[in-house]
């Protein structure tokens, strides 16, 4: 029988080894797996390669697996956002990298790498200098950049509704980019906000079929960073 | 009896222009900052439907206070509704609209626009600078028309419409047109054309404060 | 305001001109806009290069299409099915045109033409004759093939529901290569079982967003190709 | 009383051969034909999902006559049923399962498989046939074990399994394991290994109706 439910966060990221490639997903204070990444932070794998739209905020999440200092290195489009406090300061020391990539960029880069693509042509960053050192080429006229699709060891993501297959359904915009990562990892781990029995989830609404799913754990009350930046509380909770 | 010459748009009348200007039935993307602006001055008899790249076609209003919602958001991370006949959808869908050239408009925010229509809208260059860069290069790609709202000039007086960027590009000959708080200014393959003035503004006092080379038409 | 529904399917059909690039949904019997297509028969287009899965069944639909001599060329994975007549019989006497792209790279390039990418590798038909004379490049190790995207001026799709913004829903196995079609294309035309009122589908299950679609006719009741070949009806109808 | 010793597999025991090694869990797709007979012999206690490339993951029972649905079918274009947790998606997604390294084992037809693993599956090559495609040359690049299941010779005798496949390739290099109604056979770096014998057939029998080289493990 399938059944990819796990008990608890931790059982979830359990096997997350030193050195993995994670994305996490989410956009701003949405879409972004919070216990899933304190679980990690607890777990303690370190040297890790992120992709992340953003870099997390406050001292939670993302950030506080950045302060925990787990994170060798970030993908992400945009790394400075209101409440993006530890990684400029890391990243203005030096002590973290970062792989500045155009927000399309990454999401068709996350999607290919998940669907056999390893490689594709995009006007996107053409004549810039995100574009240097990147190979160029012509297409009909129109200069277009290369890039390479991405793959993760693992993914984190958040999502509203899951059955035991790993079929889901999102919420609203906290969707982003859930699905691609999903898609992009040899392992892909989810909190739902409620576990249903296998045949409720109407397949022609299914937003991600269960074949992109390894593990899911119900979390029924997820934090809101946004509470919890207001509270400016800090993960490891003190 | 003194005459008050009004010297320029407000933010809002800038916004207003550029509402004034968009088709009924467009697709829109609105940059984060000053073109939020744009989806209040909409004329009511006109439908255009707005398109945020983290995944919703048709945003609504704000939320009333107290009715916002974590997980409902735009790319400027605000929250907002969604209207009738909207869709959510994935990073990779959201920016297939954009990259495809489904989208009719956006309007951005600039640093600097060159003659040639070049844009530098997201890195100073500085090297303390953290860089980010969002979906900015991926709009001026593949979006049908690139419409930038801007103050004419810098806080310091300097122009932002220059012969050549020097800061980092967002993307190479690809503005189509420019809403200042003095003009509004078309990029042709011919140079810059002025399109319309604001009240109080004459084309030599414009192009005293224009480094490119505007053109009447 | 927006209203992307017109009263006929004539009409919606109306401005596909000779030459054109069209690419049609379905595959088999499944999901072929089938008056969409009897519609553009009577309206004569002609020297149509068509994009399909397969190349239509019996004497009507894409087969009928093809059997009034508008179609040139053929860009299609599997031609030959068993009810597929018409189209062997022209290809053996030389008088239409076929590429064959196996099935994934069709539905890829279809999916990159429609997201403004120009070309992407892929391991699909590596060593084989439909490789030759394609670039090939190898990548991390592993040999893959060059594929251009695809894009087509009009797409013709079959669906289940729809608004008057285009927003489509589809139905089961019919759903196959519609919402990539409905991305493909500069001018999209839908036939649709019901158009409902606006804000009657859930955003959260939209699969094809309106942006992609130009045109919809509602067709309640669609002809039935697999009736219509069991009876061996021909198109135009006679 | 004489004894009578069975030769071969029937295409049942094939595809019961093939069923008995799915393990639990797995995500399976199943070519034309032959092929679809496997979906009956899963054993009662595991869980297989079966993709069909149009579009539907969790493929059921063929529907009771006269319940069929001509918008429910799959690849091989016959009715099929969803069972619970199924989930239906457009050809782009289904074949990034495919390509993408998603799905575990795909059971495809064969007109010659090599030494090497090479597969001829889609032309005879003849002038005169129209060639088709499909999906096998993503299914056989994409998916993490590919299995073949084919009679051991052609009609009329000739060997399936060659030295070198003399049809256009669909693949090279890209076969796992071989299952006829002679033999069980995997392909390995190190050549073809027999894993199993059908009752009543012997080694040298095997290897006579076999083009390439068996080996024993």
């Amino acid at each position: 029988m399938i059944n990819k439910v796990v008990k608890t966060a931790s059982e979830a990221v359990a096997d997350v080894f030193d050195g993995a490639i994670v994305m996490i997903s989410g956009f701003g204070e949405a879409g972004s797996p919070i216990e899933l990444i304190h679980a990690l932070i607890d777990q303690g794998a370190k040297d890790l390669t992120i992709v992340s739209n953003n870099t997390g905020n406050g001292h939670v999440g993302l950030a506080a697996l950045i302060e925990n200092r787990q994170v060798r290195k970030m993908i992400c489009s945009f790394p400075r956002t209101a409440h993006s406090i530890v990684f400029p300061e890391l990243y203005k020391n030096g002590e973290i990298e970062l792989e500045l990539v155009p927000q399309g960029t990454l999401a068709e880069r996350i999607r290919a790498g998940g669907s056999g693509i390893p490689a594709f042509y995009t006007p996107t960053s053409v004549n810039t200098p995100l574009a240097e050192g990147k190979e160029t080429r012509e297409i009909d006229g129109k200069p277009y950049v290369l890039e390479y699709g991405l793959k993760a060891d693992f993914s984190l993501v958040k999502c509203k509704t899951a059955d035991r297959h790993g079929n889901l359904l999102f919420n609203k915009t906290a969707r982003n980019f859930g699905p691609i990562m999903c898609m992009g990892a040899k392992a892909t781990i989810v909190q739902a906000k409620e576990v249903v029995d296998l045949g409720m989830i109407d397949p022609e609404i299914v937003v991600t079929p269960g074949i992109f799913v390894s593990k899911v754990v119900e979390i029924a009350d997820p934090l809101s960073e946004n509470q919890l930046i207001k509270e400016e509380r800090r993960y490891p909770w003190r | 009896m003194e005459v008050v010459i009004k010297k320029g748009w407000s933010r809002e009348e800038m916004a207003q222009n550029i509402a004034r200007d968009i088709p009924d039935g467009s697709y829109v993307n609105l940059g984060i900052g000053m073109p939020e602006l744009v989806a209040n001055y909409i004329p009511e008899n006109r439908e255009v439907v707005f398109h945020t790249e983290n995944g919703l076609l048709g945003i609504g209003p704000s939320p009333a206070e107290g009715e916002e919602d974590d997980e409902m958001i735009n790319a400027g991370k605000k929250p907002v509704t969604a209207n009738k006949g909207a869709a959510f959808f994935h990073h990779a869908d959201s920016f297939a609209m954009i990259r495809g050239g489904h989208i009719d408009i956006c309007v951005l925010g600039a640093f600097q626009i060159s003659e040639y229509g070049d844009l530098a809208n997201w890195s100073t260059g500085e090297p303390k600078a953290i860089p980010a860069v969002g979906g900015a290069m991926d709009l001026v790609q593949g979006v049908k028309h690139v419409i930038i709202i801007t103050k004419h000039t810098t806080k310091d007086g300097k122009p932002k419409i220059v012969r050549e960027c020097s800061y980092p590009l967002t993307g190479k000959g690809v503005v189509d047109r420019i809403y200042t708080d003095l003009a509004i200014i078309d990029v042709t393959k011919n140079g810059l054309f002025v399109k319309e003035m604001a009240p109080g503004v004459d084309f030599e006092t414009l192009q005293s404060k224009t480094e490119a080379s505007l053109n009447q038409y």
